[in-house]
């Protein structure tokens, strides 16, 4: 069901754990819905310098989480919003259906660690929205494709 | 590859296979035909009818066979709502059903029907008496699952049959985790609906059974042909039908031993996991569980990312129901239970079989720490945990 | 034995049972699940169903596998009904349709639905301007029998698609002796839903599939898990759908040459019927029918005596439809047709297959004459007749 | 399905042709439900001294047929009378439920056979009553067993 590159991540996974005086932390998900993800963020002169995660989850959660911290590294604040849950999905050469809320919490844990980042230092980053609660509802459950 | 999912389903016997083959190419006959070659397949199916019916201890003209045992329950529940809606729309289930059930009420719930559905103690169980509370005067129908899928509890069928035959009330019970495990008679339980799947107890997927007692009509599920006495239509699936019957045969050929044999492993399986891993709860009752079933939260990890590492490794489990793996919604069952999402979300369901040895228990005992701790060291929730007791 | 009922059912090719054989004991993972022994399992059944879709030009997400044909006819008529009742409740069918259409709208009827049963001409034809005809605002499906399993009668399908498509209603054929024989496309023949069934085309017993078209939503008929997308419940069946679309890929090989071969057999065989018995009838349309069916109306004498006789000599056919064999009731098809009830219970059917040869329709050729003979000498319809006539 | 004495009286059928001078006939069943059973007795000094039929039907009508011809042969009606459709089931080791109402028409037949030999006799045989109608309808359609 998984793409080899996704097990590669979720088998290897890169960037996990703290970062104890980042810049910017988000977490989204809640236990509800089984996914929660954590992002640490290191930010010098606009860039992301430094990503980690920590994610209780499913595999493509995880995998998500590896591949999302790798995609911002050594980005701008601009480049690292265009990085849509789109992306890292693509980036993973694909997630199942049933799966692909787990790209979007990627984006949003990012989107998370970033307001956090700019409420720390009272910046105003274009595009970005504060984060909806962490602990919001789950999607409806969909079998049917 | 070591199997440990044998509550999603097993490998068909040898024995089993051999006695379905002569049925897919050379005994081929609709059994519906008048001719030599379809009436040796009457035979096969009368003469496997007589074997499911005798270990139920039950008479072969209460036993039809289906396409599964999601089939059975549909029937049972659809047929009895069906033909006693004139009497009263009054159902009576528990929280931990299988889908093929819950849903099922559910159904019947946009239909105008009323369903009870009874809470579960921590360790799974309903009581008697909770289901002769439950009981009203336009009740029609209990149904209760006799073992559940995911945390293997038992429930007492026996002593509920009883309550249900006090009350003139219909007795259904999802036995597809039960039957070939667990030594049934319908008649000193007073079941009067049972349903059962052959590729449970090493027999083909795809074909079922329904018992169902004598003086009981329901309508037909499926309309058409007239096979199954009326009652349920469609080409006589032979090799399945003569499958299940085999494979329900050997099952119930010494069982105490090779259920002495299942619990021991699963026994090892419980104590070693406790003794080797913080932070976990057994799930479903200790001691009126499945010979077969180990249910297990880990704290802070997810199931599936630890059913993964273990695939890995060439070892096969399941979180919560195979039905269910690969949806967002945690178990049911577990939140019946009373475990809060994340332990829902981080439980592991081992189900033994008759091949698995000491080694193997051995080994997922020796592959399990690792893992979980890994899976821990990357979780945000362990990290809150030991900022808060650090 | 020479066997002549392959509409009844076909045996199960060596090809189709090697395809099954690893599904059973080897890969035998639940396909619902996790880990890589089900994924397999998962792949083998994507697999089979983009065989069975494109030989039908549809799309892989448009077929849903059953337990059989009636399963899947039962799913189309209640599906549709159910989720299209606000919209109206007159269904269109013909008198010709397989019981499993047939019992289903008379279940239908008794829910509150109107069904209008199509006369059929004196070759078991319907026109597409019956349909055109007989449509009301309120009507929401037509399902017409694709080829007739006792007369084998092939239907104007595809103009009765445009009809339908035209009229903006639902159109459901039970295409289950059609599948295998001949070629189908969904999409130049207007279909929207299309039942069929694996051990009529050399596939096993006890699997099904139905095309239902993409944007066309029915409800569950089985309710549970989330097998087949959440509208099919119940643990897949892999060796039945593994054999089922090996077997319609089979049988849509060479299709051609086969047909060509088969027809002449069937021709051989209609024509030395009319040659050397008196008093007899061939049923259902010279040309348009399906290149295995023989369907003949002996006169004075009874369809299940001649049966026997030939069954004696080694000889498998059947009298009208497999499953009504051994009931009282003459064939409704061949009362449809206008036969009066003696020629309804004198009617045989002979249905040919890839195996028949030459010498075993010589043989028939050779054992009928002196058997309908024999029971002729035996009949007081014949001395009646005899006496009128002398 | 069959019993092997079914099959042996359908396949070796007995007793079949009409008697030209017979002293009763009687026919019974319809071709709607798919058989016709006509039997012909000869009767001197109230025994049946000779019996015949012929049959449209299946392979059960025609088995009973041979066997209710055979029992009546050499018996006095009133013995005649006494076999019971039941009788003939037994004497042909059985019927599929579904095939029992061929042995009925053969009991119907030969008291058909009989009630004609009354009339045309202006006899009055103790417990013997008119048929019913030839052309009676068929019973329900059983298959719920
Ligand atoms: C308790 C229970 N009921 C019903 C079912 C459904 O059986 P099947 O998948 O064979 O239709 C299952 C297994 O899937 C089960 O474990
Ligand atoms: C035309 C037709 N429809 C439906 C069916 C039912 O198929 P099954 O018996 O495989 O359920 C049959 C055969 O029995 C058939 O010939």
């Amino acid at each position: 069901m998984y793409s080899e590159k996704v097990i590669d991540c979720f088998m290897n996974p890169k960037n996990i754990g703290e970062i104890e005086d980042a810049d910017g932390v988000g977490t989204v998900g809640n236990p509800r819905c089984g996914d929660i993800m954590k992002i640490y963020l290191k930010i010098e002169d606009n860039i992301i310098t430094e990503a980690k995660f920590k994610t209780f989850g499913c595999g493509a959660a995880i995998a998500t989480s590896t591949m999302m911290t790798q995609m911002v590294q050594g980005k701008s604040i601009t480049e690292a919003l265009k990085i849509t849950d789109q992306a890292v999905a693509e980036a993973l050469d694909g997630l199942p259906p049933v799966k692909m809320h787990c790209s979007c919490l990627a984006e949003r844990a990012l989107q998370a660690a970033l307001w956090d980042y700019a409420q720390k230092n009272q910046l105003t980053i274009e595009g970005l929205k504060p984060p909806e609660s962490t602990t919001e509802e789950p999607e409806e459950k969909s079998i049917e494709e | 590859m070591i199997y440990f999912d044998h509550a999603a389903t097993t490998p068909v016997k040898p024995e089993v296979l051999e006695a379905m083959l002569p049925y897919f190419s050379e005994k081929y006959g609709n059994a519906s035909s008048v001719y030599k070659l379809a009436q040796e397949n009457k035979k096969a199916i009368d003469n496997a009818r007589r074997v499911v019916a005798q270990l139920l201890g039950a008479q072969p003209n209460e036993i039809f066979f289906t396409s599964g045992g999601t089939e059975s329950d549909n029937w049972a529940l659809r047929g009895i709502a069906s033909s006693l809606k004139e009497k009263g729309n009054h159902l009576i289930t528990t929280k931990i059903e299988h889908h093929a059930v819950l849903h099922t009420c559910q159904y019947l719930e946009s239909q105008g029907f009323e369903v009870t559905y009874l809470d579960v103690d921590e360790n799974g169980l309903v009581t008697a008496e909770q289901v002769a509370k439950a009981i009203k005067t336009d009740t029609i129908l209990i149904s209760i699952i006799y073992a559940n899928n995911e945390i293997g509890t038992i429930m007492p069928i026996a002593e509920i049959g009883k309550v249900a035959k006090e009350h003139g009330v219909i007795f259904h019970t999802d036995a597809v985790q039960a039957v070939g495990q667990i030594p049934i008679d319908v008649n000193r339980q007073h079941i009067d609906l049972l349903s059962l799947s052959g590729h449970k107890f090493y027999g083909p997927k795809g074909i079922g059974a329904l018992y169902l007692r004598r003086g009981i009509k329901i309508p037909s599920l499926l309309h058409g042909g007239g096979q199954e006495r009326g009652r349920r239509a469609g080409t006589e699936n032979v090799p399945g039908i003569v499958g299940l019957a085999t494979a329900m045969d050997l099952a119930y050929q010494n069982l105490e031993r090779k259920n002495t044999k299942i619990k021991a492993l699963r026994d090892q399986l419980i104590n070693g996991i406790y003794k080797r891993i913080p932070f976990c709860r057994l799930n479903g009752h200790r001691e009126q569980r499945l010979p077969n079933n180990v249910n297990f939260s880990f704290d802070f990890i997810e199931g599936e990312s630890l059913l993964l590492l273990l695939d890995f490794e060439g070892i096969a489990a399941s979180s919560g129901s195979a039905c269910t793996s690969g949806s967002l919604d945690p178990s049911h069952v577990l939140l019946a239970l009373g475990l809060p999402h994340e332990q829902a979300h981080g439980s592991i369901r081992f189900t033994l079989g008759e091949d698995n040895t000491r080694e193997e228990v051995d080994l997922l005992l020796e592959k399990l720490p690792p893992f979980v701790q890994k899976l821990r060291a990357m979780s945000p929730l362990y990290e809150d945990f030991l900022r808060k007791h650090s």
